[in-house]
């Protein structure tokens, strides 16, 4: 355990910055924290968490795939793929963190998405404990410690400064850069301070949600049920649940012809958009009933059935904030699940 | 060339067969001769013409043949009408092989194969019928039931007459949907024309067309005695990276790309209806 | 209010006048509101809610309830009976088949304000006067319901319904000078370099989720222009600041004359882009260059794009300000 | 993909000397798609069509590129020429490298540089080209003429002429219009009814016209070469097979205080009627308003008298369908009532007059039988004041009157003073005028003639007030040329007011969805090369509900009309111009934002049904294009947001595939 | 690349079939030059443009769009012309509005007989365009490289 008195946070993200691109969440014009890149005097945000999710640092929403030279009738394969900077994310949640293995879960496995992967070597994470949850959260559910969070390096913002754990050899690798700025931390600070961050959890709307019913082999049990309607007629079919959605990780793969060549690439895409699973001869999810029921299917059965029961969600409470419509994964799990009424 | 599987191999088309009137095989080649890939019988590959877009094709020659790869392709988008467009020597990218083939390393050695199919549905089935034809000693006796609207909508029908109907083992049993000037064999529905077949209940069926022929086919099958354990098809649906990750071919908490496109009917008895 | 409205609801599902009514439906913080149809006066007494954060504009869920058929009430705020004229004028609803129950509004509260302010943990919210008290789980506080406003609400154009069967509460006046063009004039004020910076600062944050579209009730397209491959424009990313634009201006321009300034696209924007600035920006010149026009006032009236005068004004001589 | 060939025009050496074309071929033989690539010296010649015919056989071409001349110049003749060889004609286009190339640039390399852009913007067209066909449609032999005052009556018997079959539709009982209530006309002074009731009688006469009076347009559906009319005829209550116009019963009538609309109510008529003697077809109408039997259900003595029985009180309106080839609109006009000019005393004073008004008092069958006697006093008037321009030539400020000149007045204002002073030379006459507008033949000579042989006093300037002391009228006036205030003390004053367009024409345009000025004159096609005819197809324009015109302009006009209406007629199919839009059911929203800006009105709307998802049906209001109707013009389809409306032959594709390859680096 | 090539405007015209095409012709057989930079789209009606196409231009790399039709009252189609008025009105107020050099945008109406006009419009237009240099707040890198 580390110490770095709070004083001395700027050298420390200065010393960081030397050698990596270090990105914290930082206060845009509309008082909204977002991942900006740190530079000489950038403030950190005080919010709890970014208005999107750090998943943008592995699977960003726009990303080149390669391009082709068209001429004639010859192609030509162009692979754009770079080597990535090293870089830092400094501030993630414990939500977020959890985020990333659900995505490694995905991208890692076999076959391995090479651009994620690149990504997620050179990409060191280092989390922040939350100190003052939302009414919104809800990562209690899906057993995640929001006073303990994952990542390559653990912080704590503690009476006596900002605690640091190394988890992981590239969380060593990044405090011995800073090691000048730290000295040996005081376990007891950081007890105290997520005994503070549980006493809050405990109190939290949310934090008494339950997963019965809900979760692998459970598929037969919720697909047919009537509820799925209600729930989603007010459904505008938009995207913003899943683009802030930290775990959802669909994509499409389109082609920009620039006029002098072809360039694919993949974005983000939604299960909730009608186009999703639509081909030249149907569509096997016709209706905003059948898509809406697919997000919270992947999210509550199917990803668990997948995972050894892992849910697919991490309960940070984006999608309660932004959801134009205020429907969202909780009420889902409240209508559906075993006990929630 | 690359270890991403999403970048494409780049192939030449070296020939087009017209198999029926919106039906063509497209024959692809490494631009330097030979396969661009090994596949699997049943597996399919993501075939494109960068620009237009992308789409997951069955790879309908049998693994056996050294030389070259095959794709038949009904017109009936916007990249298939540009493949039908296109003439020999045009370069397409592929990628692949993608996904789950039909057992014939394992489950289905030995055994006596029907092949149901109607359509372009025979497309995948071809690549194991072949395998099963260069690989006579390995299999029991083949029955083949393909039919089509009328003869002219029979894929393969050369290859069918000439190769399959003279195997030794191999019994083919043609049917169109309706009377036509120059047909002389079976008229009516696939399923009816199984059912009137009446299959020994030993054999391992592998069936692929269209909706209403497996639902009544299956139907028939069981009725005969059949059990779902015993049959598989092939599925399609929407697909776009053919890797499980894209997240839009999924049934329930299978992924046609990854998990499929060959399921057994027991198999697809678990997956909720939404395909 | 809410009783009242409950109370109407129950018995206009009892005399069959409708049988099924377009409401908010409660949600787990009070301001988490979703637009729901309730089919039961159990359905109703259970979860029906109408306050000050009652926001959502119910009038474009008609368009796909009369494609079920039957017979709908809904709940219409003043701003919304604007939207609901417009999609009768463009015969995405029909009349016959809503009934509809004008609710006085007097501005509706914009949760987000509140957590601007510093407020987190909320756990409910209760009308006192003229303040809201919210309790959170790190103490109760009051604000005034003036601080809570909703951007929107701060420059409401009309109180007064366009359209109604009948009323609850009463319906109010147009707004003479809202006020709601001044950011727009103060854009216009800026020079060239200026306005592009703010748009590139404000639409850089697109993420392209379709919220603004799908909320919209101009935006009814049967299929949308970028979502459609045929199309030749399709587009499903904010790739770049091309695009961004492209979309943002499009939109504009798809609803120019037609949008009611409703302003759900800002409000559920998830970046919190101020969209309505660029509508605003053609009801200010439609108004300065064609005349007043409001849509959605009348629906018989004929759109700024689908007349002309033979001495309107060239391009080349609008435009704004510029310094 | 389309097999394309290029050919590449030398237009002599007009492109060649600029442009370096054996560069071009090419390069664009390059392009994808292309699969034959060539210059030529003249591409327009016979040899160059067959070079183009050739290619397009031996490589299967199923899409041709020219780059030449301007396409207004001849793609015409290379569409022929790929027609004649099977291919489809709107599967040739041409890039224009002589009017936009070799002819305004010097430098080689750079005209060759955006000659090949320019061909390869017509390539990236070609290869979205489909193939297009004109549709046909058959043509009603029949003519409908909404109007039978002189221009209506000259259009019919032209087109009957011809041989087609014409209804005229008028709204009075009786043809004839305005011109049958003036008395002369200038510049000849012949007598109006002399020279109009021989052609009414005509008309009555023709076998192939039929006349609906008392009649009005309800409805007009279709489009041109088929339009269908529903035609209301009102309730006259006489029988009018029966009636034989003897006018026995207009003279038996007890109801004898009916103001006589004919001579602009100054006089009475009876409440059975026939407008005037020579009425076609003379036919007596009862005016339900007046009779008594029709108000009480007590009189009767009209049917009483008629020795034919054709008296029916109980008519009822009659819808009549009838179906027309072409429509031709000829609704007319009315002066203007000058009764919001308080200033000029018309509401106030009797003794003040209309130009039309005047026209009655000095016909011989008029109220006074042709003596000209004031109306307030019958005497006879010594001093009579014209003033001009009443209600015309406005500014845009005075809402009262009109912006237009009328046209007409300078001439038949010198017309009634010349009449007057040559029957009663011991009246002084004076008229106030802005300007005097004479062009015509003999126009100004005559004009001249009522100044100097007639002695009539012209003065500049505008009549500020007229008002009655003592039988006198008082007239304050501003001699604008010496600057003095006059004071006339006239007997009579009469007004030459506005003409203005008859209030039924803006609903029976918009009927036709013709469309119309801000002043509610019809508009013409081409104000200068199409002027007789609407913008929209089969719809033509007769006399003055086009504009102002005396009676030659008319009758000239009407006889256009009937020309271009019997070039349609002869016609036994219509061939639309294919690059018409075309509306996508499955992306249309119905509403009608298209519609608003057709000026056609070629885009209607219906409720059709749709499969919905997951085997349900909905119905929704789609846009159709009437094919026959439609101009191209595109309009549509940028009002259109959902894109559901294209234009074949320059569809969004094909447009924003030129602009990809005119852009590309 | 970019930097070592002199700066060469490109301008997309969109001429309406009836009047500016054909005063683009006129100006072309009285070989009144103007800039090879001006390329010239033919559609029937200046109210066949769509704002989509003149977007579409700047994104594949035009610098400026001029748009030329009949003059008012003058539309083949009668009415088209005032209806493209009052679109290109707004569309430009708003690229304005966005911080979109408005020089870069131009609406003329030239008829069959104005050869002169035509020509000079281009000049100046290409002149103007050139003085303002590359479209860089509606660009597209993709189609830049």
């Amino acid at each position: 355990m580390k110490r770095l008195s709070f004083a001395r946070l700027n050298e420390f993200f200065a010393a960081i910055a030397a050698s990596n691109a270090l990105y914290l969440p930082v206060d845009n014009s509309k008082g909204k924290a977002e991942y900006k890149k740190w530079q000489e005097g950038t403030e950190m945000s005080r919010q709890l968490n970014t208005l999107r999710s750090a998943k943008d640092f592995f699977f960003p929403q726009t990303e080149n795939l390669m391009e082709f030279k068209m001429d004639g009738k010859s192609v030509e394969v162009i692979d754009t793929r770079r080597e990535a900077e090293d870089f830092v994310i400094f501030g993630v949640r414990a939500c977020d963190a959890a985020s990333f293995k659900i995505l490694d879960s995905v991208y890692l496995v076999d076959p391995v998405d090479s651009y994620y992967k690149t990504r997620r070597e050179h990409g060191v994470v280092v989390t922040l404990a939350c100190a003052r949850p939302a009414e919104t959260c809800f990562c209690k559910v899906f057993g995640i410690d929001a006073a303990d969070p994952a990542g390559d390096v653990t912080a704590w913002e503690t009476d006596e400064g900002l605690m640091l754990r190394a988890n992981t050899e590239k969380g060593e690798k990044l405090l011995s850069l800073t090691a000048a700025l730290l000295e040996e931390g005081d376990e007891r600070a950081v007890e105290a301070a997520q005994e503070k961050t549980r006493e809050i959890i405990e109190k939290l709307p949310l934090s008494s949600l339950s997963t019965e019913g809900l979760g692998a082999g459970k598929t037969a049990e919720l697909f047919d049920r009537p509820e799925w309607k209600a729930l989603s007629e007010a459904c505008l079919g938009c995207g913003t649940c899943t683009f802030v959605c930290p775990t959802c990780q669909c994509y499409d793969v389109r082609d920009f012809d620039t006029g002098n060549g072809i360039k694919r690439f993949r974005c983000w895409d939604s299960c909730m958009y009608s186009d999703f699973t639509l081909m030249a001869h149907g569509n096997s999810r016709n209706s905003q009933v059948e898509r809406f029921r697919q997000r919270f299917m992947h999210k509550l059965v199917y990803y668990p059935d997948r995972s050894g029961g892992t849910f697919g969600c991490v309960g940070c409470g984006r999608c309660l904030s932004r959801c134009p419509i205020s429907m969202n994964i909780v009420k889902v799990m409240k209508t559906l699940g075993g006990k929630n009424k | 060339m690359n270890n991403e599987t999403l970048i494409p191999y780049v192939g030449i088309v070296t020939e087009i067969t017209q198999q029926t009137p919106d039906v063509k095989t497209f024959r692809v080649e490494a631009p330097g001769g030979g396969k661009l890939f090994e596949h699997k019988p049943g597996q399919c590959a993501m075939l494109s013409v960068p620009g237009i877009s992308e789409a997951m094709i069955s790879i309908t020659s049998s693994p056996t043949n050294t030389e070259y790869m095959e794709f038949s392709v009904k017109k009936c988008g916007c990249l298939t009408e540009w493949l039908h467009a296109m003439e020999v020597g045009q370069m397409i990218t592929v990628r692949g092989p993608y996904g789950r083939n039909f057992p014939v390393y394992d489950e289905l050695l030995g055994k006596d194969l029907l092949f149901v199919a109607g359509g372009i549905g025979l497309a995948p089935l071809r690549s194991v019928i072949n395998y099963v034809r260069d690989n006579r000693d390995k299999f029991g006796t083949v029955d083949i039931v393909y039919g089509s609207r009328s003869k002219d909508d029979l894929v393969y029908y050369k290859e069918i007459v000439e190769e399959w109907c003279t195997t030794e083992g191999f019994n083919v049993h043609l049917t169109i949907d309706n009377p036509q000037e120059g047909w002389d064999g079976h008229v009516g529905f696939v399923p009816n024309f199984v059912k009137e077949l009446n299959p020994d209940l030993k054999k391992t069926v592998l069936m692929c067309g269209p909706p209403i022929m497996i639902k009544f086919t299956l139907a028939g099958l069981m009725d005969l005695g059949f059990q779902k354990e015993q049959v598989y098809t092939t599925m399609e649906l929407r697909m776009k990276c053919g890797i499980g990750k894209c997240g839009r071919c999924n049934i329930g908490n299978k992924y046609v790309c990854k998990d499929g496109p060959v399921f057994r009917f027991d198999e697809l008895d678990e997956l909720p209806n939404e395909y | 209010m809410q009783e009242l409205m409950k109370k109407r609801a129950i018995e206009l599902l009892a005399d069959g006048t409708c049988d099924r009514v377009l409401g908010w439906e409660k949600g787990d913080f009070a301001y988490d509101q979703t637009p729901a149809l309730f089919h039961t006066a159990e359905e109703l007494r259970a979860s029906f809610v109408y306050n000050g954060f009652s926001a959502a504009n119910l009038s474009k869920y008609l368009v796909k309830e009369c494609r079920a058929g039957g017979k709908i009430a809904v709940f219409l705020k003043p701003c919304d009976t604007y939207s609901f004229n417009q999609l009768l004028a463009e015969h995405r609803i029909k009349r016959e088949m809503i009934y509809v129950i004008g609710v006085a509004c007097d501005g509706k509260a914009d949760v987000e304000k509140l957590k601007d302010a510093g407020i987190d943990g909320i756990t409910d919210i209760r009308e006192e006067g003229e303040c809201y008290v919210v309790s959170t789980i790190y103490g109760d506080k009051t604000v005034k319901k003036a601080e809570a406003l909703a951007e929107r609400c701060l420059n409401c154009k009309s109180r007064k319904h366009m359209a109604y069967d009948e009323l609850i509460g009463e319906s109010g006046e147009v707004v003479p000078n809202s006020g709601r063009f001044d950011m727009v004039e103060q854009l216009e004020a800026m020079t060239p370099d200026e306005r592009y910076e703010f748009w590139r600062g404000e639409l850089s944050r697109c993420i392209r989720c379709n919220a603004c579209r799908n909320v919209c009730p101009a935006c009814t397209c049967e299929q949308c222009i970028f979502d459609n491959p045929k199309s030749g424009v399709a587009q499903k990313a904010a790739v770049n600041s091309f695009e961004e634009n492209m979309f943002h201006i499009i939109r504009a321009f798809h609803v120019a004359g037609r949008c009611t300034d409703c302003g759900e696209c800002s409000r559920v924007c998830p970046e919190h882009i101020p969209l309505h600035l660029l509508n605003r920006k053609f009801i200010k010149d439609v108004n300065s260059f064609y005349g007043e026009y409001q849509a959605g006032e009348d629906p018989a009236a004929r759109p700024p794009l689908g007349r002309y005068e033979k001495n309107d004004i060239e391009p080349g001589e609008a435009g704004g300000n510029r310094a | 993909m389309q097999r394309i060939g290029v050919f590449i025009c030398h237009c002599g050496t007009n492109i060649a000397a600029t442009v370096d074309v054996k560069a071009v071929a090419e390069a664009l033989g390059r392009e994808p798609g292309v699969v034959f690539s060539t210059d030529y010296q003249y591409m327009c010649s016979e040899s160059g069509q067959t070079l183009m015919r050739d290619a397009i056989r031996e490589h299967k071409l199923t899409g041709v590129v020219v780059c030449s001349c301007s396409p207004r110049m001849h793609e015409a003749t290379f569409r022929k020429a790929a027609e004649k060889e099977g291919l489809n004609p709107y599967m040739v286009e041409i890039a224009n490298i002589r009017e936009q190339v070799s002819w305004i640039h010097k430098d080689i390399a750079e005209a060759t540089e955006k000659a090949i852009i320019l061909g390869r913007a017509a390539i990236a067209k070609v290869h979205l080209n489909k193939p297009l066909t004109a549709g046909e449609s058959p043509v009603t032999k029949r003519a409908l003429v909404i109007g039978g005052g002189i221009a209506g009556i000259q259009t019919a018997l032209d087109i009957a002429e011809a041989g087609f079959e014409v209804d005229i539709v008028e709204k009075e009982p009786t043809i004839g219009g305005k011109m049958a209530q003036i008395d002369k006309t200038f510049p000849t002074l012949d007598c109006a009814a002399c020279i109009l009731t021989p052609k009414m009688v005509d008309v009555a006469q023709n076998e192939k016209i039929r006349i609906f009076s008392y009649s009005e347009v309800e409805s007009v559906k279709g489009f041109v070469g088929n339009f269908k009319v529903a035609i209301r005829k009102k309730a006259r209550y006489v029988d009018e097979e029966k009636c034989t116009g003897c006018g026995i019963c207009t003279e038996k009538c007890p109801q004898k205080k009916v103001p006589n609309a004919f001579n602009m109510g100054l006089d009475t008529r009876r409440a059975i009627y026939i407008p005037f003697a020579q009425a076609v077809p003379k036919v007596a109408t009862i005016d339900a308003n007046y009779c008594t039997m029709m108000k009480t259900g007590k009189c009767g003595i009209c049917q009483k008298f008629c020795g034919v029985g054709a008296i029916d009180y109980t008519q009822k309106d009659q819808i009549v369908e009838r179906e027309y080839g072409a429509i031709v609109a000829a609704t007319g006009f009315n002066p203007m009532k000058p009764t919001q000019y308080d200033e000029l005393g018309y509401a106030t004073c009797e003794d003040v007059v209309t130009s039309l008004e005047l026209e009655r008092l000095m016909n011989a069958a008029g109220p006074t039988a042709g003596t000209l006697l004031r109306p307030s006093d019958k005497k006879h008037p010594h001093t009579v004041v014209f003033v001009q321009c009443v209600g015309s030539r406005c500014d845009a400020e005075n809402e009262k009157g009109k912006p237009y000149c009328s046209k007409i007045c300078c001439m038949y204002t010198a017309k009634h003073a010349m009449l007057i002073r040559e029957k009663y030379p011991d009246t002084e006459v004076y008229v106030f005028y802005i300007d005097v507008r004479t062009p015509g033949k003999n126009f100004d000579e005559f004009y001249r003639r009522a100044v100097e042989q007639y002695g009539v006093h012209y003065i500049k300037g505008q009549v500020g007030k007229v008002v009655e002391e003592n039988g006198t009228l008082k007239v304050q006036a501003s001699d604008l040329l010496s600057g003095e205030q006059l004071h006339i003390d006239a007997d009579l004053v009469v007004l030459a007011t506005a003409v203005e367009p008859d209030k039924s024409a803006r609903s029976i345009a918009t009927m036709l969805t013709a469309s119309m000025d801000t002043n509610d004159f019809f508009t013409e096609a081409h104000a200068k090369l199409r002027p007789v005819e609407s913008p929209t197809a089969g719809i033509f324009l007769s006399g003055v509900c086009q504009g102002p015109k005396d009676i030659p302009e008319t009758v000239s006009q009407a006889s256009a009309a009937a020309a271009k209406v019997i070039g349609l007629l002869a016609k036994d199919k219509l061939t639309c111009n294919p690059c018409v839009a075309e509306s996508d059911e499955m992306l249309c929203n119905g509403c009608s934002s298209c519609e608003k800006v057709c000026p056609y009105g070629a885009i209607t709307y219906a409720d059709k049904e749709f499969r919905g998802p997951n085997r349900t049906t909905l119905i929704r209001r789609v846009a159709s294009v009437n094919a026959a109707v439609c101009q191209g013009c595109g309009a549509c389809t940028v009002a259109c947001p959902s894109g559901a409306m294209d234009l074949k032959g320059f569809s969004n594709r094909q447009i924003m595939a030129e602009v990809d390859a005119i852009c590309k680096m | 690349m970019q930097d070592v090539k002199e700066f060469r405007p490109k301008i997309v015209a969109f001429c309406c079939n009836w009047c500016s095409y054909a005063g683009a012709d006129l100006a072309g057989s009285s070989r009144l030059s103007y800039p090879a930079d001006v390329k010239i789209i033919r559609v029937p009606c200046s109210c066949r443009v769509n704002p989509l196409f003149i977007l579409r231009a700047f994104q594949r790399g035009a610098d400026g769009v001029i748009m030329a039709g009949c003059h008012p009252g003058d539309c083949h189609y009668t009415s088209g012309n005032y209806f493209a008025r009052r679109r290109m009105t707004l569309l430009f107020s708003m690229l304005d509005y966005l911080g979109i050099e408005r020089e870069r945008t131009r609406v003329e109406w030239i008829s069959a007989a104005e050869g002169a006009k035509f020509s000079k419009t281009m000049n100046e237009f290409a002149a103007t365009i050139a003085a303002l240099g590359e479209n860089k707040r509606l660009e597209d890198l993709r189609c830049k490289n």
